[in-house]
């Protein structure tokens, strides 16, 4: 298990109800912890439309996260 | 070369004035306004929201990117954020060189870079009281309106 | 829709007032600055001068053109005559469109057209004494210098 | 003969010395006059860089002249 931060942003932000919340997790990747996250808060993105960030970079949902990590799901962005 | 975001109304004019050089013979601007309409719904106000820290890292390398692609001479690239009532500036791109081809092409592809990569999002409030994220609906259009 | 000569300085914050619209969600200016430097030589000044009345009946054909091809709310085009100093601006070409594909599009289409076809001439002054009105030489570079 | 109301502008007004003449002429195309002037007053461009305006319109080096009219020759402009 490890300890995560993890911030939330524009319509994730206004779903969970929350800006931040540190969890502790089996989930190894990002893809693995958003789907976690997307069943218990009833996300309506899926997570192929989701981008992760970590520690203030982007990083592919397979990345391996590590204990203390600090997480953002990206939404998509604005656009045109 | 600068990017950034502000939470305080743009001044078109003091951010030009930064980009004054005598080797330019071209300066070429963006400016992208709050508009009162989008794709049909009548639009009253919009909410800018952005991962400040990641912003800024991909808007620099943007500005990289763009450096290295055109022959610039200055860039600026400034985006708002909070909440934006009608005609208001959004968001501001100004780019220098010698001639005008290498302006107008460096400032397309900073606002399209930008708007495409930078974690900045856009919530629209319509008249009819529902207010929608851009480009977050799941299931047809505005599903995910007024959540 | 506009098209003038100006002998006196343009100033773009109260022009790009002029395009003001709440339905334009993109703005794109071109500003056409006298620089230090032309083709390796250093340029102290500019003279412009212009056919006026047959600038006016070409401008307004080039916005006629823009309009039809481009999806535009709004167009502005002012070019200085006169005597410019360095860092003076000698054009400002300002557009209002929807999207920003169209006003890009419509701004670079204005400035190209009109510099290729309005009656406006330009004379360099060097640093050397020496001056030339641009694209008017027939024996080589600047062969009609000084003349 | 025809009479014409000519106006120089730039290298042309330059090298002309004048803004405006009015001249009595043979000549029938703006073409025709160009050269003309040009082996009077020694212009530096040749007629195929100069086009022609006829009472502010522009017109083909071809266009017949009329009593009166108003004609510019204009040289290339700044472009760039």
């Amino acid at each position: 298990m490890i300890t995560l931060h993890i911030q939330y942003f524009a319509i994730l932000r206004e779903q969970r109800g929350l800006t931040q919340e540190t969890l502790v997790t089996s989930a190894a990747t990002p893809t693995a912890l958003y789907e976690e996250l997307r069943a218990r808060h009833g996300f309506t993105l899926p997570a192929d439309r989701v981008r992760a960030a970590v520690n203030d970079d982007f990083v592919p949902g397979t990345h391996s996260l590590r204990d203390g990590d600090r997480l953002v799901f990206i939404p998509p962005v604005a656009g045109g | 070369m600068s990017f950034r975001i502000s939470s305080e109304p743009l001044d078109p004019t003091a951010l030009a004035r930064t980009l004054a050089d005598a080797r330019a013979g071209a300066c070429v601007t963006f400016e992208g306004w709050v508009r009162n309409r989008n794709e049909g719904q009548p639009v009253l106000s919009l909410e800018y929201e952005a991962y400040a820290l990641l912003a800024d890292k991909e808007g620099a390398r943007i500005l990289t990117e763009a450096r290295e692609k055109f022959d610039l001479l200055g860039a600026v690239c400034v985006h708002r954020v909070g909440h934006l009532q009608l005609g208001e500036l959004a968001v501001w791109v100004g780019v220098t060189a010698e001639h005008r081809g290498a302006a107008f092409d460096a400032c397309r592809y900073l606002i399209d870079e930008t708007k495409a990569r930078v974690p900045i999002w856009k919530k629209e409030h319509y008249a009819s009281g529902v207010t929608a994220w851009i480009n977050c609906a799941t299931r047809g259009d505005f599903a995910d309106a007024g959540r």
